[in-house]
């Protein structure tokens, strides 16, 4: 697993609403929250976290930097995720919501050409339960074990992982890729790492409305992941063309009407269930789902 | 958010794109002052495309013929949607109509120039002619050009449609646009080309930082055409009952999903905002809280109001004390009759729909505080049901819109 | 292109970098008109630096002092140059004094930013204080906070400062910019910052480019202050003799230094520019030879005239024969005196200054023509001293001076 | 040598007054010249080279392009180098003039990151006598020998080849890395490939006054290269702050009169004399000083 209790933490944004919040939470949960980085704020010292004005600063100070947390506003995440990149830190996790998707297109660029991992924007971040917060994922929804979960949205999967952990049904990961439109890291490269992940037995795919990102995973799983894998889709009956909240969970009105029916609930159930996935109806039967998967594991080994 | 025609045509103006003269119709008698010559082109400025095929253009010859279709058009609704304004064009005849467009693809990342020699009403039916070009780097010039090659033009062609997609991806990328179209393109007879119809789609996110549009956004429709705006209910099925006080963009829509597979009929929905908006605090989510309880209990319709909110900002009881003020307050009005005037009266009346309450708060099951306790008494002593999971909350909601629909 | 203060402030104007409310003065009487509240600054509005110590600002507290500062003004030189307009500009009270630019390092090819905390008339004894941060990659800003940090501030002058980079930096970029500097900034005793004086240099192969500063290269002092201008002899030393004309920044110049070394003093000189031009051909060239020829002629203090060409586009014998042309129209003026009116006659009677001509074409030493031999024969009969090496040119052409000056 | 006759050259802007001119030049002297590229003059045929509207079309046509020579005018050369970049041209030789300095950052950000060799702007390019012309040396100037030349100019260089051929000194390479103020291949990187280049025994390296081009030359002779250089420097009596032609030639008036008196003839001869690099009074002197260099070295061995 790429993330570990090990990684050395920064959060952009510290003195933020939610970066205020979520900083000490993150500190507390066990992640090794080194700095923090506010311009304006530098020199201070925010719950025995250092602040700094420059991610250069932090680490000159504190040493090398791993991830970045950024709880910027919008227009100010494309600086501070360049910032960090320039800075050496190869790994992005954007929690700010709706960052205009040029910005993530010039992002995603950079973060291309120097091999960074960007997660988000409006991500609720990546937690390991009982060992890492890298995020707003609350941690007591989460529980050790052996499922993990990837997801579009935040309190959704808030709800699924304590339904799991309601079951019993413990998880090795929480990752949301995140809400807008313009995402970094996607479903087939995190069903790549939680395929490679030691502590993963069963993944949970948790996709909305919007795009092709449930499309692509479905393909990817089929051609490439043999872990088990349990969707649910979100968005049925969801307004076309109008934005319930996520700007990447929309039904565009296609340009042109051309081309086909991509981005509805039904295309995406289509997907996955050809790609052999069994595709809850309601949370509560993703818990049902997945024990049937890791019981059919065994009875396989 | 999306522009009109002629504010399409505006900004394609402001880079040298070349437009037909033409000036805005507000009402029928403007056509009296028009400077443009006959004939002209009188166009529906409405959000919806296909316009043409239903009346919306009409080609008239002279000023009589002009006014008659003028309020012809003003009174014709495309989609439902009427036109506050017409644009009056000279008509322009040309040779051939090219499709063009810049927008940005999901899921490459990366914006695509679009572009077709079989433009016109007719795009569709010549899919197997759009070609594509992807901008993988910084923008030059160069994409353009492969377009055009691609579009299989030749000679002189090459550099005049590459320099107008050149200036529609400068308008794609400092206006952040989500969508620059024009179709058609039009070429005359001399190789002229001129931009006959357009359509410009603004990133709503990015809105604020534009604020060169800034006064378009007050002459929009209102949200249809902005869906940014949050903070207004949603509309969902006219002759519903339930409304939706939800947290969130997946769980909003996964509770209107559970309610219409249970068989019940959802009026509006409101979702507070996720949990990752820049500025969001655990007093700015009450707050909301609290407004949209006011705003979906506003809403005759709704009989039943379902409040699930899942959130790390809040506490379990926190989120019941906004709920039981917003009851507190709805059973004191009105106070006496006497303070009422008798047209506020029906109004004013109290009014609290059927509440159905699942609250799922930072460190739920963990901390069953002294507080929540009394809260949750006066909750269920407020006639208020509240539940545990979510298949109970869909369950009891649409059991009791039953009771209402009888 | 340089601009005057009064241009660079418009500019910073338009991205919103605050100036003080100010007034152009064309005459000392628009003081009359000034609606701007005294106490005010009055600057004399010149391309050279240092006008401050030179008198070129004077503080006025009412009308007749700035009418009398004014005038005053208009008739002060600054290194030679008279302004042409001043600015009256509301006097500020600041605390600090801070240095901002934006420049191109030519060695490390990458914008630089330039920052200090010690601005102001005094920047020069601050050099120590100087910060400078290279912008390596697409600009973001948080290379200008590096600036701000470097420069030692902190808190909010961190962002306040940035943005002001910031907007320096829009400009330097989409401006084509060499050059653009405030200083000072000034920072007032509420945090509040105003750039007091600004300076804004364009470059000059991008100004056909630039159209929003077509106006201004009218205004501008001609060919001082935009060296971009070819096609006009350049003057060396007043006191000289020699004119040369040449093909080739660096042949130019070597051809000026070899004369000088030789003691030679060159008035004038004209360089006909390089084959690296775009649209550069031998006709071109042809051209720009014959037009050279006849500038330089013009020049009365031209007495010797080194024509020195070396070129892969001409063959020797084309240059030549364009020489020789040249002599020949020359000759043929006066035609005869009847045709000159008197006022004419001084500046039409022949004068052709003496030649030295030194060719070295495409193929040179290659192609002896019949042609080229009969030019040569031509030119000898017209007394031009045509010679094959450099240094026989710059001995030749030196000699002839000598024979002038005494 | 990195060129060669093997090199497969493109033409840009090949139906333009220059490119028009050199293309049949450049092939007659013997250069691969196997394609030209001008939009809207594609399907063509000039001199029986193949003209084509793309990079991309010439590639798919006549295969794999080692090196291109750009004619297009100064505001069409930034796109196309990286038309050419983007088709996987790794050598780069600009001719065209008056290149706007933002336009060559950009470009050289990019030839940095795809390890592209950019030669100019304004500049007469590369000729190896008797082999090979990548731009608009006159060729009958040159004859093949042991003498690399290096110049920031175009007439000048034209003038010590000439020099030197008469004085029976034939040259291995003449190289003009361009007039312009912001430019690609720099000195040093010129200076390195003739010091490993079997068929050059001594280098001339003609400069002149602006930027500091010479004085790192002279920096990077003392430090690595062991090969005789010969030096000249045009502009001892240029008027300062006046634009001769070159950009690239202008002292500036330094921004605030700042640092130290970079970019006067008189500051490029003494950095050059530090170094021990002998300096010509005048271009005819320079043939002697390669004579005197050869014939120390002969004894030496």
């Amino acid at each position: 697993m790429i993330f570990s209790p090990h990684n050395r933490v920064l959060v952009q944004g510290i003195c933020e609403p939610l970066g205020a919040v979520y900083a000490p939470i993150m500190q507390a949960y066990g992640t090794d929250l080194v700095a923090g980085v506010s311009a304006g704020h530098g020199s201070s010292d925010f719950y025995g976290i250092p602040v700094f004005d420059l991610v250069d600063q932090a680490i000159d100070q504190v040493g090398a930097i791993d991830t970045t947390v950024i709880f910027v506003s919008p227009y100010a995440v494309l600086d501070a995720a360049l910032e960090a990149i320039a800075a050496g830190i190869h790994q992005v996790i954007i929690v700010t919501e709706g960052v205009p998707p040029l910005d993530m297109v010039r992002l995603l660029r950079q973060a291309e050409a120097t091999e960074t991992l960007v997660v988000g924007p409006n991500s609720a971040g990546i937690i390991i339960p009982g060992q890492l917060l890298l995020g707003v994922h609350p941690t007591s929804f989460y529980t050790p074990g052996p499922v993990g979960i990837i997801s579009r949205n935040g309190t959704l999967t808030y709800e699924v992982a304590m339904q799991l952990s309601q079951a019993g049904l413990g998880q090795s990961i929480g990752v949301c890729i995140g809400g807008d439109a313009i995402i970094g890291s996607s479903f087939p490269q995190w069903l790549q790492i939680l395929e490679e992940d030691e502590h993963t037995e069963a993944i949970v795919l948790i996709g909305e409305i919007g795009g092709d990102s449930e499309e692509a995973a479905a393909h990817y799983i089929a051609e490439a992941i043999d872990k088990p894998v349990v969707a649910y889709i979100a968005g049925k009956n969801a307004p076309k063309g109008r934005r319930i909240g996520h700007a990447g969970a929309i039904i565009d009105a296609q340009i042109l009407e051309l081309g086909p029916d991509t981005g509805t609930a039904a295309s995406k159930i289509n997907a996955l269930r050809r790609a052999r996935i069994p595709v809850a109806e309601r949370p509560s039967q993703i818990p049902t789902l997945v024990e049937k998967a890791l019981r059919k594991l065994v009875k396989q080994a | 958010m999306d522009l009109l025609e002629y504010q399409a045509k505006e900004l394609f103006q402001t880079v040298g794109i070349p437009i037909p003269p033409s000036q805005r119709i507000e009402r029928p008698k403007d056509i009296k002052s028009l400077t443009i010559p006959y004939p002209i082109a009188l166009k529906s400025q409405v959000y919806i495309g296909g316009r043409g095929r239903m009346g919306g253009i009409r080609f008239v010859e002279n000023t009589i013929d002009a006014i008659a279709a003028a309020q012809s058009i003003f009174n014709l609704p495309i989609m439902g949607e009427y036109p506050k304004v017409l644009l009056a064009e000279a008509k322009y005849e040309v040779e051939q109509e090219f499709y063009l467009a810049v927008i940005l693809n999901r899921s490459i990342r990366r914006p695509v120039l679009l572009g077709s020699v079989k433009g016109g009403m007719n795009v569709q039916q010549h899919v197997d002619q759009m070609q594509h070009v992807v901008v993988e780097q910084d923008f030059s010039p160069y994409y353009a050009r492969r377009l055009t090659i691609k579009m299989g033009l030749s000679g002189d062609l090459i550099e005049a449609v590459s320099s107008i997609v050149e200036k529609m991806y400068h308008l794609f990328a400092t206006k952040d646009l989500d969508l620059v179209e024009i179709n058609p393109l039009g070429i005359s007879s001399d190789g002229k080309l001129i931009a006959l119809d357009g359509k410009v789609s603004v990133n709503d996110d990015a809105l604020p930082r534009q604020t060169a549009f800034a006064g378009l956004i007050g002459d929009s429709d209102g949200d249809e055409h902005n869906p940014q705006q949050t903070g207004c209910p949603i509309t969902l099925d006219p002759d519903g009952q339930i409304g939706i006080l939800c947290n969130g963009a997946g769980l909003t829509m996964t509770t209107i999903d559970l309610i219409c597979a249970a068989g019940g009929k959802p009026v509006s929905f409101l979702n507070l905002g996720s949990e990752t908006q820049a500025g969001v605090s655990a007093s700015l989510l009450k707050e909301r809280l609290a407004q949209g309880l006011e705003q979906l209990a506003q809403i005759k319709k709704v009989r039943v109001l379902l409040v699930h909110l899942v959130t790390g900002l809040l506490p379990d009881d926190e989120m019941a004390e906004v709920i039981a003020g917003f009851i507190r307050r709805r059973s004191r009005e009105p106070r006496g009759i006497s303070e009422i005037r008798p047209d506020t009266l029906i109004t004013h009346t109290v009014r609290i729909p059927q509440m159905v309450v699942r609250l799922v708060g930072r460190s739920h099951n963990l901390e069953n505080t002294g507080n929540e306790k009394a809260v949750n008494a006066y909750l269920a002593a407020a006639q208020v049901i509240v539940v545990e999971s979510l298949d109970d909350a869909v369950a009891q909601t649409v059991a009791q819109a039953r009771k209402w629909a009888k």
